[in-house]
């Protein structure tokens, strides 16, 4: 019988390949795994991958080309502004595109189109999802937002935390926002002005990613800025953790932990196979979302029995609370991103992040956050 | 005996030769890989023809004034988002884009009148950036439009509400074909050549040799580069709408520095002297972009599989671009049209001059 | 001192230079002439290492030196003024001297000879301190002249001295050459007008069309159409048209 | 034949009035008139660094004078731009020639004729003309950066009369040819105002040409006025050869 | 008070740092009319030489592990290695072509060193723990200046009067300079001309060392495009404050350093998003009053 072909348009070479290649390894772990256990609907699962190199243009032929070559489902890159291209080019030709972590609500019905999905929760839930914590959980009572305008998700995590931040502790608690870019080779006049309010904030949310979310954190530490520092999580994962030695008291909310301590067992599974698949785990923790990606599609094709997209679109977008890896997962006709799927918080003590505890956010953002419309 | 028709049919072939000899083989190309061409190939193709629009615009002016200009993507931008709020996608303009006047939020403005307005909009905003910028000379001309370039990336940007920020707007109409960027192309090359030998031309081409002898000549440095800023702003907006409706996304950041140094290197590899040196320029570059993509693709010789590592391209690609400028200063046309045979007196300016 | 042989130079496919034929000795006062475009220039870019010749011998006091990079055979003693004042327009006066005489140890005679310099070139003196480009014409012709007096070179090659000075200037600085070989320098001179260079020239050359058409000593060329016949080759000129 | 020009009549008259120039503290010219009409060849002379390119380019608006100022048919236009004054029918060369390198003989010309108001086409001819009547027709094609030295010069001097100016200024257009280059140059100046119908303001420091086509000659010294006079009177003038011509030159012009 | 006072630190602090960028920028452009965009890789590579080129996101470090001293030397000379070495491949060989040339030329230089780098490191950010202490900020009188900036500030001032007495006053520095305007004529006087323009990229290039390290100590962390931003800004610092001016690029980067500041302190919060595209809007007027820049050399005047 025919196999069933997956094609995979995404970054390996370019600065987006190194977001895309470790959920990817991921997914291809799954499709192996899937195939060793006789294959999805019988059939075995072929797949075939080509390079965006980080390029628009580029990513909209490749996406052509694969969905040109007879693809049952695409997988997309990492990022909502590379993978859309190739989106559309499986939309034009009805078939189902999957990203393999975009954390933007358009890559999804409003934005590319409904046969559109992600694997990733909104970046709006990230902020959500630290603020309630910080509240409940932490009793932090007042907080400094510090927003990295660079990229569009942390525009978005900032505007998620302010959200749920205000919901749970009232306007004024946030003591001050502040504005920085990424590239920015100092952060001096940020932190003057924090220092100079009147009254220090319990905790900083520094929405940001790496190199200059690593690089504001060592220079409010070396500010003698010494209260919690919150941030989205992006910043996850120990790899820029020398940039500020000796941090602690920093915390994110993260999809899964790499070091062994995660308390869903699922998850360290996943962490056990990879290791023997590939000699090692993964760099990143959005890894698992690769995984996860497969398996949810996956799952809908067997409940569907056929890969032909409406039909599978719409046993996902039935999906409510369906329990994968990665987390429940849910989809409605009108969200394919997950708005408050578990997060699991981690903390930054000698050297290493370690998982505090899972904690699912409570506040649910509506529509005109998610699209942060009259922000 | 020839009748009398003849000479002046020689006399317009002559004159038109060197946009024939640029324009004949790109619509070979077009219809070689039309029929013979993977899906693939036809695109590269696609690629090429808007980026032979956008570098002859730049041209137009970066290569008759002799300034480089860092801030022609800003007008592809401009023009790209223009046509992006009137044509894309009805259903999220009115949430992620709800800063937009309502005649714009609210409808979908047909795409022919829609390109022309954004096209008009290019042009009108390069005419006012040059009537503040030209004023300048050389590298502090130059240093401007750079600096044009970078506050309209930080505005569009930051300008959430109708931009939607850094993110790409999705979901334009994606009409064009490589019929329709050829003819865009031709019509760019057209205008371009009519332009160069106008008077208007020649004014700004002696600006670029000696701004000295050129103000003793009684031309104006300052009106002539503003014509030629204004047309090519028009040109590389014809581009930009090109470009926003055959990749379906606009985003701002496809309008910044790695954009601009490429076309730029396009130009200048080909030879920013002269128009054939721009459409050179392109061609080269994306061919050997391509081939390169696909040997790191990877390709079968004798069975055996073989390809270059992932991200190799680039450094082949920075490396013959260096080759050619160190092995030919002015580029690979060094300032030439495409011209017939000059008549023979040439030979005697060699023994004489 | 300086022996040339068959020299072929030129630029791309044009050849300037069609087998060249010269001899400097020592002490002598050579003078080049020939209409425009003949390969003066180019012959003396040729012996100075600005251009590598295409073929012949060059033989400097006895040593060959094609294809020697400029800064060597300076080391060695040859000198160039340039056609066309290639002074540094953005240095001052005084650093353009400076670098003329930068090679040289005996910086006790060197401070001498720029007293002296400044002497017969009183409008450096006065415009000592200020930007070499901001001169004009002829007075900067005066100081890439005097920039080549101070290198001390023993062979010294001047393209078109006379170029763009006024004519009492003129005899200034045919007299400061004439005193320079009287000291032991020799000279080798391109120039336009054979006018004034009968009486300071050992011998001329003239050449034309890239090669010498004409060799003699100033005596023996002081009369006559031989020069001017040579030097003009109105024939020539004509064919070149047909 | 030159035809009449776009703009609105010739000028008659160019007049510098106590035309002072400083450069810091140093004083170029230092209040020198001058007076040029149409029709009329004059030369200017004087030593090295006398003042007499800084004197054409305060005449062509390329610089400020510090003080007096330049009439052209009685209006002040020291105020006025370079362009603005090439406009006004002003032409000059340079004493480097400064071509437009990379474009050919014909556009060189032409682009001094748009710039004197010339549509493309009617500046082609104008172009053709000029080139024409001196002998350069046959290079009209040839780009500027293949010419000979002499040949470059004299594209110079087209190119300043290809703006139909009613003043043509020449920094020494001859310096750098050879004796029958120098004569053929002379030929083309004497007869400068008769064709063109334009005055021209000749700097040489070759006393042959100086003296054969000028009829009146202005002595620049220091920045100075020296002497004004007819070619005769000036060789003559003790000061202008103790100054500038030196014994030697002065006699052997004598022989002309 | 003492807020006014720490916004100025935190100001002369980053022009320091633009400063110094548009020092080596100028420099070469001086020598060369090369606008040297391949400085912004000089500086990200410098910064790199510090952990062992690996594809691994958390390497081990290489020059990072050597003493102070060590380290210091040993990314400077990395950087002048590098520097010199792009000038004899690519540079060289461009001498005399027109400014367009070469500044294509060097962005080919860049686009292949950042490529380079991605292929060695992959694109993924680094980090580096080096320097922790002087990161630190120090208490002076109620205004808080981290040690780095301090050192900033110090070490470009240093190098300025250093750099310019050496173009004005050192033989080799006249040198330097004749060889920048008229190379043929440089070597017809004697001058090992070749060597005299590599001494300028090696200069440049121990300035663009200093950097690296700086910038490290400062944010701790390594990426592709470190160098990038530092370097727009100090081309448009050298260009507002008059090319071929050593002087006028350092002031140049003061003036786009502490405008960024300001502006980024002054500004109400809905405006400040949009804070370069102030101080680019600056740019183009200080260009307007003074299209020469700020100081203007009288050599830098041609005449007619
Ligand atoms: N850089 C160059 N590129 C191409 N051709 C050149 C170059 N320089 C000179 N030529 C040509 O080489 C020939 C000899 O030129 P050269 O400059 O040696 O003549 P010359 O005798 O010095 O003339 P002049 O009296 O005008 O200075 C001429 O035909 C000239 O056009
Ligand atoms: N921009 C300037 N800055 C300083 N000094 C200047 C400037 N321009 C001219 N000078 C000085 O003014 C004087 C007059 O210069 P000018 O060029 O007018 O002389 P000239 O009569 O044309 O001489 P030549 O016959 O040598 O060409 C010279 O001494 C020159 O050094
Ligand atoms: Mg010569
Ligand atoms: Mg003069």
């Amino acid at each position: 019988e025919e196999p069933i072909k997956i094609g995979f348009a995404i970054a390996e070479s370019g600065w987006l390949s190194n977001y895309d290649s470790a959920p990817f390894k991921a997914a291809v772990m799954k499709i192996e795994e899937i195939n060793k256990a006789g294959g999805l609907l019988g059939r075995q699962i072929e797949y075939s991958v080509m390079d965006t190199k980080t390029d628009q243009a580029r990513a909209a032929t490749v996406g052509a080309q694969l969905v040109d070559g007879g693809v049952d489902m695409l997988v997309v890159s990492c990022d909502y502004d590379f993978g859309a291209p190739s989106a559309l080019a499986a939309k034009q030709a009805g078939k189902i595109a999957f990203s393999l972590c975009a954390a933007d609500p358009k890559m999804g019905v409003q934005g590319v189109g409904p046969l559109t999905f992600t694997a990733n929760s909104a970046a709006q839930s990230e902020g959500i999802a630290i603020a309630e914590y910080a509240q409940k959980k932490m009793n932090l009572k007042s907080v400094y937002v510090l927003e990295d305008l660079t990229i569009e998700y942390n525009k978005s995590a900032c505007a998620g935390f302010r959200a749920a931040w205000v919901a749970g502790g009232g306007e004024e608690t946030i003591l001050g926002n502040d504005t920085f870019k990424n590239d920015d080779p100092s952060i001096a006049s940020q932190i003057t002005r924090l220092k100079g309010l009147a009254k220090q904030p319990d905790a900083v949310f520094v929405c940001s990613f790496t190199p200059g979310g690593a690089s504001a954190v060592r220079q409010l530490r070396a500010a003698g800025i010494d209260q919690p520092i919150l941030a989205n999580t992006a910043m996850v994962d120990n790899y820029w953790l020398n940039a500020v030695p000796g941090l602690k008291d920093f915390y994110l909310p993260a999809f899964m932990s790499l070091y062994g301590d995660d308390p869903r067992p699922e998850m360290n599974k996943f962490l056990e196979s990879h290791k023997a698949r590939y000699g090692e785990p993964p760099v990143s923790s959005y890894s698992v979302l690769g995984y996860s990606l497969i398996e949810q599609w996956a799952y809908a094709v067997e409940q569907a029995k056929t890969t032909e997209s409406e039909a599978v679109v719409g046993v996902m977008n039935s999906f409510k609370d369906q329990p994968f890896t990665a987390g429940p997962t849910s989809f409605t006709d009108q969200l394919h991103i997950q708005v408050d799927r578990p997060w699991l918080i981690m903390k930054v003590e000698s050297g290493s992040f370690h998982a505090v505890e899972v904690y699912r956010n409570s506040f649910k953002p509506d529509m005109k956050l998610l699209f942060r419309v009259g922000q | 005996m020839k009748s009398k028709t003849m000479p002046s049919l020689a006399a317009i072939g002559r004159f038109w030769f060197p946009v024939l000899a640029l324009v004949v083989p790109l619509a070979l190309i077009v219809v070689v890989t039309g029929h013979f061409g993977g899906l693939s190939l036809q695109r590269t193709v696609i690629e090429m023809l808007i980026s032979i629009v956008i570098v002859v615009g730049l041209y137009v002016f970066v290569g008759n004034s002799g300034i480089i200009s860092f801030g022609h993507a800003t007008f592809m931008a401009i023009a790209a988002y223009a046509s992006a709020w009137q044509t894309c996608c009805e259903m999220l303009k009115p949430i992620t884009m709800s800063g937009l006047p309502h005649f714009l939020r609210d409808q979908s403005i047909p795409l022919l009148p829609s390109a022309i307005v954004s096209v008009l909009l290019a042009g009108a905003a390069a005419f006012l950036t040059g009537l503040v910028i030209m004023r300048l000379t050389g590298l502090a001309a130059s240093i401007s439009t750079l600096a044009v370039l970078f506050i309209l990336n930080v505005v569009y940007s930051n300008w959430d509400s109708v931009t939607m920020g850094s993110a790409s707007i999705v979901g334009l109409p994606t009409y064009v074909t490589a019929w329709l960027a050829l003819g865009c192309a031709v019509l760019a090359i057209v205008i371009a050549y009519l332009y160069q030998i106008s008077a208007f031309g020649l004014a700004i081409r002696a600006t670029r040799e000696d701004e000295v002898a050129a103000a003793a000549s009684g031309i104006s440095l300052y009106w002539s580069r503003l014509i030629a800023f204004t047309l090519s702003g028009f040109l590389v907006g014809l581009g930009g709408v090109l470009q926003a409706h055959y990749l379906g996304t606009v985003s701002i950041n496809n309008f910044f520095l790695s954009f601009t140094f490429l076309a730029l290197a396009m130009l200048i590899v080909g030879g920013m002297g002269s128009l054939a040196g721009a459409v050179v320029g392109v061609v080269v570059i994306t061919a050997m972009v391509d081939i390169f993509r696909r040997l790191e693709g990877g390709i079968s010789i004798g069975g055996q599989q073989w390809s270059l590592p992932a991200g190799t391209q680039e450094l082949i690609i920075a490396g013959f671009m260096l080759l050619i400028l160190v092995f030919r200063k002015d580029g690979i046309m060094a300032g030439r049209e495409i011209g017939l045979p000059q008549q023979p007196h040439r030979e005697k300016g060699l023994i004489n001059g | 001192m300086l022996e040339i042989r068959g020299l072929t130079a030129g630029y791309g496919r044009l050849a300037a230079l069609k087998s060249v034929d010269l001899e400097v000795r020592k002490g002598e006062v050579i003078f080049v002439v020939g209409p425009n475009g003949a390969g003066k220039s180019t012959l003396l870019k040729s012996i100075s290492g600005l251009m590598a010749p295409t073929g012949g011998t060059l033989v400097f006091n006895g040593e060959p030196i094609a294809g020697q990079s400029p800064e060597k055979l300076c080391r060695k003693g040859l000198a160039l003024v340039p056609e066309g004042r290639s002074i540094f327009r953005t240095l001052t006066v005084q650093e353009n001297l400076l670098l003329g005489g930068m090679i040289r140890k005996d910086k006790a005679e060197a401070a001498a000879d720029l007293e002296r310099v400044l002497e017969a070139f009183p409008i450096l003196k006065n415009r000592y301190r200020g930007v070499a480009g901001h001169l004009s014409g002829g007075e900067q012709q005066q100081l890439a002249i005097a920039r080549a007096i101070l290198q001390r070179p023993s062979l010294m090659m001047i393209d078109e001295p006379s170029l763009g000075l006024a004519p009492l200037v003129i005899d200034q600085v045919y007299e400061s050459l004439r005193q320079l070989n009287a000291s032991g320098l020799t000279l080798l001179v391109v120039e336009q007008s054979t006018a004034r260079i009968l009486d300071l020239a050992s011998r001329i050359y003239v050449l034309r069309n890239g090669h010498v058409a004409l060799e003699g000593s100033a005596s023996e060329l002081a009369d006559g159409h031989a020069l001017e016949e040579a030097y003009f080759g109105y024939g020539d000129r004509q064919t070149a048209h047909a | 034949m030159s035809r009449p020009s776009k703009r609105s009549g010739s000028k008659e008259r160019l007049e510098a009035r106590g035309v002072a120039v400083a450069f810091g503290g140093i004083r170029a010219l230092n209040g020198v008139d001058l007076e040029l009409s149409r029709g009329e060849v004059l030369g200017l002379i004087g030593p090295n660094g006398a003042g007499k390119t800084t004197m054409v380019n305060v005449l062509s608006g390329f610089q400020r004078p510090t003080s007096g100022s330049i009439r052209l048919d009685g209006i002040d236009v020291s105020r006025l731009t370079a362009r603005k004054i090439a406009q006004a029918g002003i032409g000059r060369s340079f004493q480097a020639a400064r071509l437009f390198r990379t474009m050919t003989v014909e556009q060189n010309l032409s682009v001094a004729a748009i710039g004197g108001g010339l549509s493309r086409r009617e500046a082609r001819e104008r172009a053709l003309d000029i080139l024409d009547w001196m002998g350069l027709a046959g290079k009209a094609d040839h780009r500027c950066d293949s010419l000979s030295y002499g040949d470059e010069r004299r594209v110079g001097i087209a190119r300043a009369l290809a703006l139909q100016p009613s003043f043509a200024l020449l920094d020494e257009p001859a310096s750098g040819m050879n004796d029958a280059e120098c004569e053929a140059l002379m030929k083309v100046i004497a007869e400068l105002p008769a064709r063109f119908g334009c005055g021209v303001l000749l700097i040489e420091h070759n006393m042959k040409v100086i003296m054969g086509v000028c009829q009146r000659i202005h002595v620049l010294d220091g920045g100075q006025s020296l002497a004004e006079g007819s070619p005769q009177d000036i060789r003559m003038n003790p000061a202008v050869r103790r100054a500038y011509l030196g014994e030697k030159a002065a006699d052997s012009t004598l022989a002309i | 008070m003492a807020n006014i006072v720490q916004v100025l630190v935190d100001a002369i602090a980053l022009g320091s740092l633009y400063a110094l960028v548009a020092l080596a920028i100028g420099l070469v452009f001086g020598v060369m009319r090369l606008v040297n965009f391949a400085q912004a890789d000089y500086i990200t590579i410098g910064a790199y030489a510090l952990v062992v080129p690996t594809a691994s996101v958390t390497p081990p470090l290489l020059l990072g592990a050597l003493p102070a001293a060590l380290m210091i030397g040993g990314v400077l000379f990395v950087v002048v290695v590098l520097a010199l070495l792009t000038e004899r491949v690519a540079f060289r060989p461009l001498r005399n072509s027109n400014p367009s040339t070469l500044l294509i030329s060097s962005f080919a230089v860049s686009y292949f060193l950042q490529n380079l780098v991605m292929l060695i490191h992959t694109g993924r950010p680094k980090s580096v723990g080096i320097g922790q202490s002087l990161a630190n900020a120090v208490e002076i009188g109620g205004v808080r200046v981290p040690g780095v900036q301090l050192l900033t500030m110090g070490v470009t001032a240093g190098l300025l009067v250093a750099l310019v007495l050496f173009l004005k006053k050192t033989p080799l520095g006249i040198q330097m300079r004749a060889a920048a305007e008229n190379f043929q004529m440089a070597r017809l006087l004697g001058m090992p001309a070749n060597r005299v323009i590599a001494l300028a990229f090696a200069i440049s290039g121990l300035l663009s060392g200093v950097v690296s390290l700086l910038l490290t100590i400062q944010t701790g962390t390594l990426d592709l495009r470190m160098g990038l931003m530092p370097v727009v800004y100090g081309f448009f610092a050298t260009v507002i404050g008059g090319m071929g001016s050593l002087p006028g690029a350092a002031l140049g980067g003061f003036l786009v350093g502490v405008a960024s500041v300001l502006l980024q302190t002054y500004l109400p919060a809905d405006l400040r998003p949009f804070r370069d595209a102030g101080v680019f809007t600056l740019v183009i007027l200080i260009l307007l009053v003074r299209p020469q820049g700020l100081i203007v050399t009288s050599a830098a005047k041609e005449r007619v």
